[in-house]
């Protein structure tokens, strides 16, 4: 059956995938929350959520339902749509980016090849790279749409902030992008295969360790994550730029920022951890069958992204905030230098020993 | 009626002119220098709607660099602009007439 | 009518749309809403005819820089529908006349061309590797001058937007 | 000897550091410096001179030696360098120059010391002297041009010293503006050499034209030769070019001196002997020359003989004598005018220098009718000018019987009525020379009590050199003696390498001897009858041809009225209507156009960004049309 040239089985199989990637996605989002609040209450000795079910697995459902059921407030004076628009906004974005994620090899289903992806196009990283570059949007219009100085300089915050690593982040990544030769992510994970070939890792952890860490403490002002919230920090701006925003809008953006992360961390493990792969892939895709194996590689990447986001809470409940200006300062006068030196020695590294 | 050429010479045509429009009924600096942003897109368009035509990579690279030349006057643009808004507290062209005198 | 043709019409409808948006709405930040929009149909288009790389380029710079700049000086500006100046009717009726007349003197210009199907057949002349090859050889010194252009802007921009000393009472800072 | 020719360019140097050094320091040197600093330059020189004059007058002198400096023009093919030629003329001449020139300056530190410009004089005295060294001692047309016009520049500089007068500055302008009119001549003359020979060099001119291989047409060389003596009447002050030289008058008597005894009037005496070569295949121009030359003696003595002002009548005495000198080339006797050259700058220089001494006594007055029995005063100024009067009379045994006599006989020969011409012309010399002496040294004293209680004569520094003329103006001829009286005409052979007169006639010894009797005779006549006339002056009312005379037969009223008012006339018609309403109309049209236009054009900025875009997108619709549909 074709419906406008378009194999419908072919609809029916994306439009199922995108669905698993988004319900993933927000029960990701939902349980790291959670997560957020056990790893706050184990660090600081305290015992966290533990009324809603067991281990307070439910809180997140219960903190849900509550959001669902507030008032709606929009400020009187706010630009509505704009208002609306914001969490929207961020909401999109955050879930655009899993488009283009490898969420684990091919498999065949009745004759099927089925790709754990949604889109293999041939920038991918690039489309990450632009979705990433519009979610400041939500932050920016929101903050703007709540007519309130402290949403105002929160979200010129962000959008400086934003803009200033992206940067840096760009620059590392092309230097990574350098060793790959291809924007694809397929390709991108499909040249980690395994853990260890002809040598050496093969994981690109172990190719672009600076790369790594310049991505790594991009990602962190990206998400606006502590130590670079700035555009939510408490003790200057009250709540920052959702300070206005109540019920389910506020509840966007709370989400939003945790799905973010949780694409951070897909994005990361996909980079630099070699994505679905572990070692020994070979040896057990030859064992078991393939719509297993893709399931295990799937439960593999997963692995990599708990353990990113646990990274993340580490280190948001551990290192202090920093101040705006040194914020901007470490942005452009140290990692941006830094990716810049390191894109220059991996060329070299690439031009003088590899390509030889 | 498939797609040709003349489609895209009539959007892009349609585009840029909604562009002139712009810049010649709004006041506000910012909103003409969208204007004529919006004029580049649509020579942009058209530039890699030919290069599809004629299978040419060369327009697509014109397109790279025309985006290229409008950030860099993107950012010097609105810092004038900016510096504008200090001094006259407007961003209004018809008080920007300094020029005149 | 195929595929192509429907988000060909689509795509066009959606940017000459918002097109209009950007300069009717009176909210400049809705303006900006509407480039943004703009942006993501012309995108499209890139992405119809498969210019893949041109297309992100487009959403990266336009949409993820520029209009954020825009975005962020209109904020900086606390600009809004409010005090936003509008032109009296005459003129915008010039300006709409003048457009109009310079829209459709092209449009016979444009009528006599030569008519070229586009042919929606993927071609791999848009993809990165490709444009990558004739930018780095082709287009190899246009590339650096452009980058020499862009630091330049860059110091301009800088020294453009550095603060002069203006008495204390004349300060407007909002960062 | 030494090789004194190779050191030829110290002579100009010496005067040229004398004037940087007084040119530069004017406002810092004291007077008696400056004086001590310009007279020893000169003095410098004149000893270089006399080193170069023994060494070229030895025998075993070879031909002209050149020295080369260095080259100041190159372009192509034609390279001019800066060169100084040494022969028997240019040796002759740099003696004259530089011994008259240092006798001028040690009077000049005496009569100028009272004034307040004296550093200033003093350097242009010896820029004048360098000036007129570059022009002799060229090697070259052009480095005699570039001392042609420094000759010029200076003289204007000189006659216009006392700048404060507007009668004076006009005189140097006059000077300056004649001289211009000559030295046009004098160029166009160089570049048709340049054009026709491709040189202009004396030594690669000479030789080619000597040598008859010359292609040049003979009417050429006429025209390059009347060109030439166009430049000649310009500096050396003949018809129609002469009334600048009494209005020289103007500058300090010094100057005067020099100006007419030792540099500037000769100039034009030097250059055609210098050409000489070129004059004697030019018969028609060396007729022109003497007729000229002859005219020239003929109307300045007519008007010396009526003249009051006792420098205006040395002054048309000096162009009557260079008319003399004029004949004496135009017959071809180019030594026999050299010869006169030299002795009228003893006895000229000795007579200015003297009425200087006059007027230094009298106070500054000229007037000879209120002058009378200065001789009582001023001994030595009264007999020294008595030589002088006696030399350019034509007195035998003084050196101006010998120079005038030798014209003559050169002129009898050429042709006789020529001769008796000339005749008249010397009787008139004679006739107002004595007028001058009688009427200023002899008699009553005709002017106030002031002035005759003044009268004194003058410090040694200017009677020193009076009394060197005065002996040099009677001993100056007997080196050139006629061959009737000697066997060697010892001027003769020394110029000879360089000058060789043309078309000489050799009359008998009788012939000789009758000729200088009837110019003697002629010219003590004069005397005698000037004594008779002057003896008891009554100055009346002068009437028909005296008062013509007296007015210097109008010719300055002539030039005035047949080329200066027609061209006043002319620029006034072109000032009134084709610069005031022509182009001053075109250019201030021009002007208020564009301000007119620029006032409406300027409504087009209004300053709006939005109606400039407004504007431009009209334009390109117009564009867009134009191209559209009027060019397919």
């Amino acid at each position: 059956m074709l419906l406008l040239n378009i194999d419908a089985a072919f609809v029916i199989e994306k439009v199922i995938l995108i669905s698993v990637i988004l319900m993933g996605s927000l029960g990701v989002a939902m349980y790291a929350t959670w997560a957020e609040r056990k790893v706050a209450a184990v660090m600081q000795d305290r015992l966290g959520p533990n009324r809603a079910g067991p281990f307070g697995l439910l809180q997140p459902l219960a903190d849900g339902l509550k959001l669902f059921f507030k008032e709606e407030i929009i400020p009187d004076r706010s630009t509505q749509f704009i208002f609306i628009l914001g969490p929207c906004l961020a909401m999109l974005t955050a879930t655009m980016t899993s488009a283009v994620m490898p969420w684990g090899p091919d498999f065949t289903l009745a004759g099927r090849t089925i790709s754990l992806q949604v889109a293999d196009i041939n920038i991918g990283i690039l489309f990450v790279f632009g979705v990433v570059s519009l979610g400041v949007y939500g932050v920016m219009l929101g903050g703007w749409a709540s007519n309130n100085k402290f949403s105002l300089l929160s979200s010129i915050r962000a959008a400086s902030q934003a803009i200033s690593y992206e940067l840096a982040m760009g620059i590392s990544l092309i230097a990574l992008l350098m060793m790959t030769g291809s924007l694809s992510l397929r390709d991108i994970v499909g040249q980690q295969h395994g853990f260890w070939h002809d040598g050496y890792f093969t994981w690109n952890f172990f190719k672009q360790p600076v790369g790594f860490i310049i991505f790594l403490t991009c990602s962190f002002a990206e998400l606006n994550r502590a130590p670079f919230d700035l555009p939510e920090c408490e003790s200057e701006l009250n709540m920052g730029y959702h300070q206005e925003y109540s019920s389910m809008k506020l509840g966007f953006y709370l989400f939003a920022e945790y799905i973010n992360m949780f694409v951070s961390s897909a994005i990361i493990s996909t980079l630099f951890f070699g994505g679905y792969n572990f070692p020994f892939m070979d040896q057990v895709q030859a064992a078991v069958p393939s719509g297993v194996f893709s399931l295990i590689c799937v439960g593999a990447l997963m692995t990599k992204i708990v353990a990113m986001i646990l990274f993340f809470m580490f280190v948001r409940w551990t290192l202090p905030r920093f101040r705006y200006d040194q914020l901007m300062k470490l942005g452009w006068r140290s990692l941006i230098p830094l990716a810049l030196v390191n894109m220059l020695v991996t060329g070299g590294v690439i031009l003088f020993t590899l390509k030889k | 009626m498939p797609v040709s050429s003349t489609h895209y010479l009539f959007l892009s045509l349609l585009l840029f002119s909604i562009g002139i429009m712009g810049t010649l009924m709004r006041r506000n600096a910012i909103i003409i220098f969208m204007c004529i942003e919006l004029m580049l897109n649509a020579v942009n368009l058209l530039l890699v709607a030919f290069s599809k035509i004629y299978g040419d990579a060369d327009a697509q690279l014109f397109v790279f660099f025309i985006m290229v030349v409008a950030a860099a006057e993107v950012a010097v643009g609105l810092a004038v602009i900016v510096m504008m808004y200090r001094k006259v507290h407007s961003v209004d062209i018809n008080i920007l007439n300094r020029l005149k005198h | 009518m195929d595929i192509y043709s429907i988000l060909f019409w689509f795509l066009s409808a959606m940017a000459v749309g918002s097109a209009l948006g950007v300069i009717l709405s009176r909210n400049p930040v809705n303006s900006v809403m509407f480039l943004i929009l703009t942006f993501f149909a012309i995108s499209g288009h890139y992405i119809l005819m498969n210019a893949q790389f041109l297309a992100v380029v487009n959403i990266i710079v336009y949409a993820g820089a520029i209009m954020v700049l825009f975005l962020f000086v209109i904020m900086l500006m606390n600009l809004n529908a409010d005090v936003e100046p509008q032109k009296g009717m005459m003129i915008q009726l010039a300006g709409v006349i003048s457009g109009g007349i310079l829209f459709l003197v092209i449009l016979m210009g444009i009528t006599t061309a030569k008519s070229e199907t586009i042919d929606p057949a993927s071609t791999d002349i848009g993809l990165i590797s490709n444009l990558g090859k004739v930018l780095f050889t082709k287009y190899v010194l246009p590339f650096e001058i452009s980058s020499v252009l862009f630091l330049s802007a860059m110091i301009g921009a800088v020294v453009i937007g550095k603060k002069e000393n203006v008495p204390a009472s004349d300060k407007t800072e909002i960062v | 000897m030494g090789n004194f020719s190779q050191l030829v360019y110290l002579v100009p140097l010496f005067p040229l550091i004398g004037f940087l050094i007084n040119g530069l320091l004017w406002n810092k040197m004291p007077k008696t410096l400056a004086g001590i600093i310009g007279s020893a330059a000169i003095l410098a020189s004149f000893a270089v001179s006399l080193g170069i004059f023994f060494e070229v007058r030895n025998p075993s002198f070879q031909g002209p030696v050149i020295v080369n400096l260095f080259d100041f023009i190159q372009s192509g093919a034609l390279r001019i360098p800066l060169a100084f030629q040494v022969d028997a003329l240019s040796s002759l001449f740099l003696l004259i120059i530089t011994g008259i020139g240092f006798l001028i300056h040690v009077y000049s530190t005496s009569y100028m010391h009272h004034d307040e410009g004296m550093v200033k004089y003093f350097a242009y005295l010896n820029l004048f002297v360098f000036s007129m060294l570059l022009l002799i001692l060229g090697a070259n047309y052009l480095v005699m041009f570039i001392g042609w016009e420094g000759v010029g520049l200076c003289s204007y500089l000189l006659i216009g010293f006392w700048f404060k007068k507007r009668e004076y500055t006009n005189a140097a302008k006059k000077a300056f503006v004649m001289n211009r009119i000559g030295d046009l001549g004098f160029l166009v003359g160089m570049l048709l050499v340049l054009y026709n020979f491709g040189t202009l060099s004396y030594k690669e001119l000479f030789t080619t034209l000597g040598s008859g291989m010359s292609t040049v047409p003979s009417s050429t060389i006429t025209w390059i030769t009347i060109c030439f003596f166009i430049g000649a009447t310009g500096k050396s002050a003949q018809i129609p070019l002469y009334t600048w030289l009494p209005d020289a008058m103007a500058g300090p008597t010094p100057v005067s001196a020099l100006i007419h005894a030792a540099t500037m009037v000769t100039a034009g005496i030097y250059m055609i002997a210098r050409s000489g070569v070129m004059y004697s295949m030019a018969p028609l121009t060396l007729n022109i020359v003497a007729v000229v030359g002859l005219a020239t003696a003929l109307l300045a003595a007519t008007i010396a003989i009526r003249q009051y002002d006792i420098k205006k009548v040395l002054a048309y005495s000096t162009v009557s004598q260079l008319g003399f000198m004029f004949l004496a080339l135009g017959v071809g006797a180019y030594t026999t005018a050299v010869f006169h050259v030299m002795t009228h700058a003893f006895f000229k220089a000795l007579m200015f220098l003297g009425s200087g001494s006059v007027i230094h006594a009298m106070d500054g007055e000229q007037d000879i009718r209120k002058m009378g029995g200065l001789g009582k005063k001023m001994r030595i100024t009264s007999i020294t000018f008595l030589i002088g009067c006696l030399a350019i009379s034509g007195v035998p045994m003084f050196s101006g019987f010998f120079s005038k006599d030798a014209i003559l006989t050169a002129a009898f020969a050429h042709n006789p009525i020529l001769f008796a011409l000339a005749v008249l012309a010397a009787m008139m010399t004679a006739f107002y020379m004595f007028r001058l002496y009688f009427l200023t040294f002899t008699g009553t004293f005709r002017g106030t009590h002031e002035q005759e209680h003044h009268l004194h004569e003058s410090p040694i520094a200017m009677t020193a050199p009076l009394m060197i003329l005065a002996i040099l103006s009677i001993v100056g001829g007997y080196v050139g003696l006629p061959e009737v009286m000697s066997e060697h005409n010892l001027f003769n052979e020394y110029l000879a390498p360089v000058v060789k007169n043309f078309g000489e006639h050799h009359l008998s010894a009788g012939m000789e001897w009758a000729l200088m009797g009837i110019s003697t005779a002629a010219s003590l006549t004069m005397i005698g009858v000037a004594y008779t006339m002057f003896r008891k002056p009554a100055f009346a009312e002068s009437t028909g041809i005296a008062k013509i005379l007296e007015n210097k037969w109008y010719v300055d009223e002539l030039y005035d009225s047949i080329i200066v008012r027609p061209i006043e006339a002319l620029s006034g018609v072109l000032d009134r209507f084709v610069e005031k309403m022509g182009i001053d109309g075109i250019v201030n049209g021009v002007g208020k156009s564009v301000k007119w236009g620029g006032d409406r054009l300027r409504m087009l900025q209004t300053g709006q960004v939005g109606f400039y875009i407004f504007i431009m997108v009209l334009g390109m619709v117009a564009l867009f049309t134009l191209s559209f549909f009027w060019v397919k």
